[in-house]
């Protein structure tokens, strides 16, 4: 019950994201991701970065062997989606902060957007290992967002890790009601903890093994849940109570290796 | 309000609803939470003797009408690994069926033994294992080799033995008899049901594996005829396995003969609340006909029933029921 | 217009679209009916050499999702009185293949001479016959025995001979070779899987004969991985049957190695009209791809398949495909 | 898919017929049949004698060693019913003359009801072996048809064949826009030619060998046609052109032998 969508548009983002833009008039919403498969390659969850109308994207990041591989598809090329599947981001906060960690600002994209068009303040605060990998900065801007960026070699905004940036801005008291944050886990702890101790509410995007995506498997087993139904997104409260967040993953033999 | 408990080989269930094998089974935590949703009895992903990772995906793909097709290619951390998780989940007092898997007699022993070592109530050998990748059958296809691994695994376990029947195979009564006179405790089947799915504009097998196993709902009435042949073969009791989606499939389950049931994929269509939510209108739909325990429509489909010649028109077949 | 005509074993078939046997078989005007409404050739019900009623009824039930029970015990008029209803539809100018069903090798090679000499294209041997009621297996599960009941119909014939292979047996590429090595012609795959319901309020079963066999959607898949095993196995010709429905279902069994398909549960669901339905729309989707004759897709799923393997990553399986 | 109903009323209606009635919902029409499983016997087909509301009903005769049998079943007796399967009386005559030979007014009752309730003119030529077996003359009798009947014996009526009473109706010309028929097919024939040479549209219901009733298993061709689902009722006009029409019909094995 895959459907076959063809690449319309390939855009590069970053020297390691790539964007693809495919039509697909099913309803998707923020914080949803889909299983890609790249046929006679591997299939994927990829975060959908764009989930508004007929035209969905996906923003594939040079991670591993197959995502480097498959970052290379040309325009034209039909892949299959199965999805969207997973939880999404609750679209109510007004005065929202989003921290994002390299790709992760594709998962939290969609959803500023969508508050921005509903007239929510949205602050960003966006970071990169360089100035060339800052992912949908200007995007983000172009909706209306204001952003804060952060490379770890200086090279663009603060020169430091993003956690920096989003500490200082959580120290302002009552400025959010709402932290979104997706990257790494190490990351997404750091901002947990610094939304916690000014009483934000925060949700991570949280990113496991994946093999049906229906919450049957197990391979994406994190804690209690089941990371392909009961997330992606999870309040920060649960993941900073579960003890593999941030340490462990399981591989696809289901063993628990760091993260 | 009817009893759900029943007796499967010593083992006694609070309810004959068991969480099938290779679902919510990689982790203690999940066998845990299939448990705190109402499973009587939970059955481990299928360990084989060194970690796997499974084939590459796609490993599943959803199928038009009511299927599932997977191929996930047995992926397991392994023996020295798993005893972790089942030592989570015994923790949290789940009742466990431990799976295992093997190429030969002799590492099914090996596996069965320090399976059983881990605290597991049970065990259930996944006979689903290809013989030779390439070719079509399985080391469960064959009642002599079906017999040489059971007889492997009793001597090396004091605790109950359930042997898992492919679909896959020509005589599934023999394959069964031939567990239990090898020592089986009790017979679970069907495992899922050779097929493939080709995508008509890619041109190419959806699955990285091309060939996969079929479960879910198109597969049920396979189920209920291999329980219905086997529960007349063996002694030994049978659980029945393969789309079971509702009290009432469980029902038609248990009147072919079936002890307990397996539920594997509705976990993925309906989420864990269907173990839940099956035992609660079990308990309604035997109360409605008046039994008290499960126990008392196993087999029941069986009363007054014979098998008409195609030759000559039979008269009168068996009594006539009516309302109670 | 892409061009429907295929060879099959040395039968010029119109289009690939067969009407499977037991359907719309027992009258010369049904069997021309269906040539009428489009198929590119028709088979027989199985005949036997006596006259037979059948099991009782109920011998149909159709199931969700997507599935049809069958329990028909092979009734037949018996192969003294059958050519007269073969002599109409060759009047009608039908492409005809007969179907013989026996119990024996002998029984099989007199009934094949018989039929042949009404006149029929081809024969197909229905080899899903019981080798003795109430026990599983059929006459079509061992290897040897399919040899021994091919072998003696080529002798009796010079028509081209298809088996029709059951999927209730462990290893069909082993049963299609035995074939192909007996001197068939061709391999139809899949007869009905073995399958049964139980009403689960009135306790019984529901076919008078309690057992049947699945067809329909639900057996789709089961099907094609038939198909997809067999193609790979020998180098006869492979008619792919079960739960065929539309032009993509067609798509994927020829994609899967079907030279022809065969329909059958679909005339119920759909009528007599899908023969024609599935022409043209076959027709529009192979022009769609570029393609002019049915024969350049047969197989084509294999192009850049390779089985991956279970127990580390495979990287990148072969080409991309882009759109055209 | 079948369903299960419980007889709800058994009434015996001559000494060789009883009807049944059952709750189900499932909407049916004049001239529709249904499969009926009597569990641990036999499946048959059974026109609807009773097609409107909630409670349907099926009259069964004696005929063979099923129907036999089966007549004995005590009210609280739970089936199984298929259907409504196959195709309807075409319910538009406004001045309409049914002839039904024994049962055969079962399959013809409904409709004519139903005609009634319509404001339509009803005529009805009924026959049977003797008084006693004669069926339905008071059900339509008090939908206000007007009914003449026919008793091979004489005991009730014209004292010969039901076919002599249609031909005298028939011989008032312009008197029907259309002639409903079912019983044996010796009759139906009559009938159908009485029809055809004064210029009347005649329907006829005819049974054959079932099985699946689904238009798959052949056991109920009939010439081209298959009467569960081209069928049962077909215009006399094809009935006439038919070769095995009150001649041959096919038993379960599918041999043609005498009706
Ligand atoms: C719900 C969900 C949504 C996702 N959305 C996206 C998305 O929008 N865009 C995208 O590019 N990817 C996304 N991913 C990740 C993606 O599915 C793959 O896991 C990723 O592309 C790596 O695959 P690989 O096979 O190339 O790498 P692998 O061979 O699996 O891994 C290669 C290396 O990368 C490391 N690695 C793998 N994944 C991560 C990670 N998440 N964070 C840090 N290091 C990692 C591994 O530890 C290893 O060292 C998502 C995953 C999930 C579960
Ligand atoms: C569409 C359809 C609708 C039907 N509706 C009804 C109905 O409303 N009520 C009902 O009672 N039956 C009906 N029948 C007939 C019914 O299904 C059985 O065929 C009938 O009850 C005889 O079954 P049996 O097994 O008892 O007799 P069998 O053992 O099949 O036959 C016994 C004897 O009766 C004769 N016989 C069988 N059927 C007929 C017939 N139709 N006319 C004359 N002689 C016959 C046989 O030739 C034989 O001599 C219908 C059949 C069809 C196909
Ligand atoms: C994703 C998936 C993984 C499975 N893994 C195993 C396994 O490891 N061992 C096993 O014995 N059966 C395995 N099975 C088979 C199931 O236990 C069960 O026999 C089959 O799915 C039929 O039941 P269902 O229709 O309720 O799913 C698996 C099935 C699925 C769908
Ligand atoms: C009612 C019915 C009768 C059948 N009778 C025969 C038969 O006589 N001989 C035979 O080889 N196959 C018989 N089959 C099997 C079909 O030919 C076919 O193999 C099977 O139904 C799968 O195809 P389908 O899903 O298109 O129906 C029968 C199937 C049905 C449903
Ligand atoms: S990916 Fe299979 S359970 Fe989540
Ligand atoms: S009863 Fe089967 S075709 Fe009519």
């Amino acid at each position: 019950m895959h459907r076959i969508v063809a690449i319309d548009r390939r855009v590069p983002e970053t020297p390691s994201t790539v964007t693809w833009r495919f039509r697909d008039p099913t309803p998707a919403a923020p914080g949803q991701f889909v299983m890609v498969w790249v046929p006679g390659d591997d299939e994927l969850p990829m975060s959908l970065s764009y989930t508004d109308g007929e035209t969905k994207g996906v923003t594939v990041k040079a991670m591993g062997a197959t995502s480097r591989r498959i970052q290379e598809i040309p325009p034209g090329t039909r892949i299959g989606i199965r999805g969207p599947y997973g939880n999404r981001f609750a679209l109510t906060p007004r005065r929202l902060l989003i921290v994002g960690g390299g790709s992760g600002t594709a998962v939290l994209a969609p959803g500023a957007e969508a508050l921005r068009r509903d007239g929510a303040e949205v602050v960003g605060a966006l970071g990169a290992t360089t100035a060339a990998e800052m992912l949908f900065a200007e995007r983000l801007r172009s909706a209306g967002a204001r952003i804060e960026l952060a490379t770890d070699d200086g090279s663009l905004g603060h020169a430091g890790y993003v956690t920096e940036v989003a500490d200082r801005l959580l120290g302002e008291p009552g400025r959010f009601d709402a932290v979104w944050t997706c990257g790494p886990e190490v990351m997404m702890r750091k901002v947990a903890l610094a939304a916690r101790a000014r009483g934000v509410p925060a949700f991570g995007s949280v990113e496991r093994q994946m093999k049906c995506a229906l919450g049957m498997c197990d391979a994406c087993a994190l804690g209690p849940y089941h990371v392909c139904v009961d997330g992606p997104v999870f309040p920060a409260e649960t993941l900073l109570g579960l003890s593999e967040f941030g340490r462990s993953k399981r591989d696809p033999s289901g063993r628990l290796v760091p993260v | 309000m009817a009893d759900l408990a029943v007796d499967l080989a010593g083992l006694s269930l609070r309810n004959p609803l068991i969480l099938a094998s290779g679902i919510w089974g990689e982790s203690g935590d999940s066998l845990s939470g299939a448990w705190d949703a109402g499973a009587g009895a939970v059955i481990t992903k299928s360990i084989g003797s060194v970690a796997r990772p499974g084939y590459p995906n796609p490993t599943v793909e959803p199928l038009d009408p009511g299927g599932m097709l997977n191929a996930m290619g047995l992926p397991n951390p392994g023996i020295d690994e798993y005893p972790a998780e089942i030592a989570r989940a015994r923790e949290h007092g789940v009742l466990l069926i431990g799976s295992v898997f093997g190429g030969t007699p002799e590492e099914f022993g090996e596996l069965a033994g320090r399976m059983a070592a881990t605290g597991v109530a049970a065990l259930e050998l996944n006979l689903s294992c290809p013989h030779a990748e390439g070719y079509g059958t399985e080391i469960g296809s064959d009642p002599e080799d079906v017999a040489a691994v059971v007889r492997a695994v009793v001597r090396q376990v004091r605790i109950p033995v359930f042997a898992k029947i492919t679909p896959n195979a020509a005589d599934l009564p023999a394959l069964a008899r031939a567990a239990e006179k090898a020592g089986a405790h009790g017979i679970s089947a069907i495992n899922t049901v050779r097929a493939m799915a080709i995508d008509p504009e890619l041109e190419r097998p959806v699955l990285a594996h091309g060939l996969g196993g079929l479960s879910g709902p198109a597969i049920k009435a396979i189920g209920v005829a291999a329980v219905w042949q086997i529960a007349e073969a063996v002694r030994i009791p049978v659980v029945g396995v393969g789309g079971i989606r509702s009290a009432t499939d469980v029902i038609e389950y248990l009147l072919a003969g079936a002890t307990a049931v397996e539920i594997g994929t509705a976990v993925a269509t309906d989420g864990i609340g269907i173990f839940g939510r099956i035992a609660a209108d079990l308990a309604r739909a035997l109360d409605d006909r008046g039994v008290r325990r499960v126990g008392e429509i196993v087999g029941r489909a069986r009363r007054g029933f014979a098998v008409p010649s195609a030759e000559a028109p039979t008269p009168g077949r068996g009594a006539i029921s009516r309302s109670p």
